[in-house]
């Protein structure tokens, strides 16, 4: 079976949704990132879905559990490159992403996850 | 009213969803749909798929390019034998589930769809048929 | 009846939760928090649930509960340690923990409520 | 489908419900269930046997091992004789409750466990019955 690799940037995890994912992979997904995040202490979470040219309601209750899973272990997550097709379809299917933050790329969510951080350069 | 195109699909396992869903892009591209319009439409087949699959027990996706004079379309007929829908009223209500969903298949397919039609009979089956024109 | 062990780490105070909880601890152990709290004017508590295999919506609760007293009381709460199939089906069950900081373990929950005392920096 | 294995416990104390999470885990593990499959079985039977004591006045949990083809399974029926549930489409709402809890034990045990099934008549009590397929 087709895993979605998990990157490590710094403090942060990269997922790069590639492929349509089927229901059996998206769970499998939610698993491996759990366990990565609680292995690295990562503070950020990053998913790319710049790749997806459609995201139901599987799909984004996926997405909407990453978030919550991620929050629980303090860690945040950036949902980046939703196409503008998919938004406007999630509107009309109903599906908002409560709780789930989105930028418009990777370089827009690393920044985005920065910037709770700046903790840091004030020490 | 023609039918320029008409095929059937079996919907048995979780991975058939994923083949509905490249299916349904396909034709609306050949039909011309815009791409907001084919996302919308694999969207909505991707949620009925599922719905046949995961509380139909499995069935069928008919796909059919209709034309009307000017207007052409895509029509979907997604039908299994399982177990019915007892109230339908309450089905079609944004956020009502049985099962671990979101409950908006069902009600976000009418949202995205122009036309919509679903019979349920208890211990009979389902049958949901959706069309877009463009 | 067994008792959760309650430590005290300068201005913290540490609960490490070893056994599979009855309810009736779970109680028990709020009410000993909050007199913990009061006597020592502990600013922060640090509850590590690492040894938990489950965490239902009682425990949940609990948890919710301990922080939002020990708020009133003008203490910070951390919960920390918590493993990832815990984390997962806490969200699958529909409880995700509002107000209640979670950090990856008892070096990051202490650097959390560390940081929240920046009070003395200024002071 | 055959039942491999066919255990019923008590549920009466709070002490029960410690007992009934060390025994899911313990079918769980045994039926090779992944260490998150564990933990939602777990969390489902905890709920409901919390339920069943706190709600229902005590009764009794039933464990069964079930093997269909290829899959094995787990289906964990929890039985009282309390009260009943009135309204059971209120009672499955996230958030009700008509005590202290969160109101997340039915309608989280339903996301959590892979079949649901509840029956309750005012006056003579409620059967809870979920599963898990590997
Ligand atoms: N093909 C079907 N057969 C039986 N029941 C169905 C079917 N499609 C939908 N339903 C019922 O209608 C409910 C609402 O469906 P839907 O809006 O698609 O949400 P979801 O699939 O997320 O539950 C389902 O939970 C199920 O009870
Ligand atoms: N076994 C039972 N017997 C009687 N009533 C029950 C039973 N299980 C659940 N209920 C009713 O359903 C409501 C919702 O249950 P649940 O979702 O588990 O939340 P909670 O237990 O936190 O109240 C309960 O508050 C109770 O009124």
């Amino acid at each position: 079976m087709d895993k979605i690799p998990i990157l490590r940037m710094g403090e942060l995890l990269l997922v790069t949704i590639q492929v349509d994912l089927h229901d059996r992979m998206a769970v499998q997904l939610q698993d491996d990132l759990t366990d990565r995040i609680v292995q690295t202490g990562a503070k950020g979470v990053l998913i790319d879905i710049s790749a997806l040219e459609v995201v139901d309601s599987f799909i984004g209750r996926m997405l909407g559990n990453l978030a919550a899973v991620s929050r629980v272990l303090d860690a945040e997550t950036v949902v980046v490159g939703m196409r503008p097709a998919v938004a406007i379809t999630l509107v009309e299917l109903g599906l908002e992403l409560p709780g789930v933050r989105t930028a418009l790329n990777v370089e827009r969510g690393m920044e985005l996850l920065g910037g709770g951080h700046v903790g840091r350069a004030q020490g | 009213m023609d039918v320029r195109k008409d095929e059937t699909y079996e919907l048995r396992a979780s991975e058939d969803i994923v083949r509905i869903r490249q299916r349904a892009r396909a034709w609306a591209v050949e039909i011309g749909f815009s791409l907001v319009d084919q996302t919308k439409i694999v969207t909505a087949a991707s949620e009925l798929a599922r719905n046949t699959i995961d509380h139909g027990k499995g069935g069928t996706a008919r796909f059919r390019y209709l034309v009307n004079g000017a207007r052409k379309g895509l029509r979907l007929d997604f039908t299994d034998q399982g177990p019915g829908i007892p109230d339908l009223q309450l089905a079609l209500r944004d956020g009502y589930t049985t099962g671990t969903g979101l409950g908006l298949g069902l009600s976000g397919s009418r949202r995205l769809m122009s036309e919509f039609e679903i019979e349920s009979a208890p211990g009979k089956g389902t049958r949901v048929s959706v069309t877009r024109w463009t």
